[in-house]
């Protein structure tokens, strides 16, 4: 065909052929995941080669490019960091909330177009910041393009005061000293675990404002290594249960064995009991 | 063999009475103060040894105008006035010992996100980068002197901000914050209006796996204890 | 709006043929170049840099005279040129010579531990600092004018104890105490790294000024046995 791209004219495109005749020992990605700065500096760079303004790029075709990116990267047990795992699960939530029809309006919290709006605006104000950061370091800098008095004759002191001290010394002194000051610990190497409060955390997050009932772990374990699963489940187990008592979410099973749904407690409401007064 | 010539007469006794006092030695004054110095010089300082009444930012607008076509200018920053050499004589005085901070890409984009969303909280950089920032990364920022903590957040867990210092508008060359480049635009766009708005959510860093240093990890007896994991149980694939 | 504007004309690229490069242009990279350098310049540094057959003595004698009226003037002193400022000025820069000092380290240390442990014995500084506190540092900080006696401590030998002042908010930027940044901004900036024990904490200073329930006032008396008050003198404020 003649409007075939040549295999890698469009680099991003070598991290999707997986050809089978590639020889084992050498690298399947081409993407080095150490040189993305998180899940969002990756979902950017994906989203560049969209080739499309930020703002017309399709969210589902990046999240599909997202999660294939993350599958291989498994399939090559290459190690993810739990950031990205986790924006793996929330991509593929999107996505299915992308996929499925929009059912009745107002009910369920933010529709997937809002979330996927809300993806493509992050996405924009982090490009934005770079351009700005770029923008930043090219002016002209001291010391580089502009030089001070090189040999000042007279250094100004504020008024009043005849000693000097920054914030920064005061602090970076108190942080040394107590650090010196503080036990030397043993340290025991880690073991590879989620916490209750990464959990924690990554289930606030993920749930944010969705309102109806999601198997959310479903998503999320579908994007862990074998070997963190266990641990994943009993963590989050452990903080839904936290999080059920303190109302802030509620959770239904069918059965044993049977997945665990989970939605946003009372609705918006605080979790304490609220006194509610006319004012 | 001193150019400078010594007139006594310029040294006048009545410098409380400013009618008395030429704009020209006012001038020459506040030139030789702000010349002497690296550091630049708040009006401030000039006030304080400057006769009394003396117009200084008229001294310093002359002045400044004065010297803008010469190789060296006279600039404000921050309220703050210093002597830079023309930016367009860079090509001939740059120097090979050029001892400019280099900037990792993760330091630089947690610079530009303070500079222009400040005053603004970890967590927002945060927000705004999708990862966690490296320790050491607002290390080096605030040992430039550049990044500065300003206060702190009036919401739950007060969170400290964060906001650039006057020598970052002097190292890079701004009068103000508001000079920064395509501040406009990016507010115009929405793009530095704080947060998201809150029915949108996307997860956001903290995730890394390492441990934070108060919590500890959950343990095997942890496990067994909440019934997780029975005593011995194995591990499921 | 930068008094330096780019003139892209100025940078001429012909700069070989010397009768193109007109003598303004040749004194403005002069001047630049004594301005920066941190050492008075020979004309053969300035000849390496100005185009060549640029009259050099006669660009200096130029720039010398024009600043010979000014507040800073040009000068050669063995052959080398260098700024300085004009000797009649000398009485408006060196009005002060106290000279900020920086603080030492120790010093820091001191105040920084009064600061978030305050109220706080010399004896408590003592235990967190590991050494003892020479008499002098305590004395420079009170001198600053960052920390003050409180008050005595409700325990046995009724120590004194100290905490900073409101001129110590001022001069670091802060609005009160509980601004100081607490264990995770430390971290966050870096300040901390490494492994940090479970139990390691840093307090957050108090809201200030009033009196804790273990603190009694000081009293004249005290300031007198302190040597701080001759006795019978009148209380400075």
């Amino acid at each position: 065909m003649a409007m075939n791209i040549a295999p890698g004219a469009i680099p991003m495109d070598k991290l999707w052929q997986e050809g089978p005749e590639r020889a084992a020992d050498e690298p399947a990605l081409m993407i080095d995941v150490g040189g993305f700065e998180g899940p969002l500096d990756l979902l950017l760079h994906l989203a560049r080669s969209q080739k499309v303004d930020l703002a017309r790029i399709s969210v589902l075709a990046l999240a599909e490019q997202y999660l294939l990116f993350v599958d291989s990267a498994r399939r090559v047990r290459l190690e993810l960091a739990a950031d990205y795992l986790v924006m793996a699960a929330w991509l593929a939530f999107l996505k299915s909330k992308l996929l499925i029809p929009q059912q009745a309006k107002g009910d369920d919290g933010p529709s997937g177009e809002e979330m996927a709006a809300a993806l493509a605006f992050r996405l924009k104000r982090l490009e934005a910041m770079r351009e700005a950061a770029t923008r930043i370091i090219n002016r002209n800098r001291l010391g580089r393009d502009v030089f001070a008095r090189g040999a000042p004759e007279h250094i100004p002191h504020r008024v009043r005061s005849v000693y000097d001290a920054s914030l920064y010394d005061l602090l970076s002194a108190y942080a040394n000293l107590r650090q010196r000051q503080a036990v030397t610990q043993v340290t025991i190497e880690r073991r590879k675990v989620w916490s209750l409060s990464d959990a924690r955390e990554l289930l606030t997050r993920m749930l944010g404002e969705v309102t109806d009932w999601t198997a959310l772990q479903r998503y999320l374990l579908e994007y862990l290594p074998p070997a963190d699963r266990v641990t994943a489940t009993a963590s989050a187990f452990a903080a839904s249960l936290e999080l059920v008592r303190e109302g802030k979410i509620e959770i239904r099973q069918e059965g044993a064995f049977q997945p665990i749904y989970l939605r946003n407690g009372q609705q918006g409401l605080p979790a304490r009991e609220t006194v509610v007064d006319t004012f | 063999m001193t150019p400078s010539e010594h007139n006594p007469d310029e040294q006048t006794e009545d410098t409380s009475s400013p009618q008395s006092f030429s704009l020209a030695e006012a001038e020459r004054i506040a030139e030789a103060l702000v010349f002497a110095s690296a550091e630049p010089v708040s009006e401030d300082f000039l006030a304080e040894r400057l006769p009394l009444g003396v117009d200084i930012p008229a001294v310093m607008e002359s002045l400044s105008s004065f010297y803008a076509s010469r190789g060296v200018n006279l600039i404000r920053s921050a309220d703050r006035w210093a002597f830079r050499t023309a930016a367009d004589l860079s090509f001939v005085i740059r120097k090979d010992d050029n001892d400019v901070r280099k900037l990792s890409r993760a330091a630089l984009e947690v610079l530009a996100i303070i500079a222009y969303h400040q005053p603004v909280t970890r967590a927002e950089i945060e927000d705004i980068r999708g990862v966690q920032t490296s320790r050491g990364t607002l290390d080096v920022l605030m040992e430039a002197g550049w990044v500065r903590f300003r206060g702190r957040r009036r919401t739950p867990g007060r969170p400290v901000t964060l906001g650039t210092t006057p020598d970052f508008l002097d190292h890079f060359g701004l009068e103000e914050l508001r000079d920064l480049p395509g501040l406009d635009e990016l507010k115009g766009a929405g793009l530095l209006s704080g947060r998201i708005p809150p029915n949108f959510q996307v997860p956001l860093p903290g995730m890394g796996d390492e441990l934070q240093d108060d919590e500890d990890p959950i343990t095997q007896m942890d496990l067994e204890e909440l019934g997780l994991l029975t005593p011995g149980g194995e591990e499921e694939e």
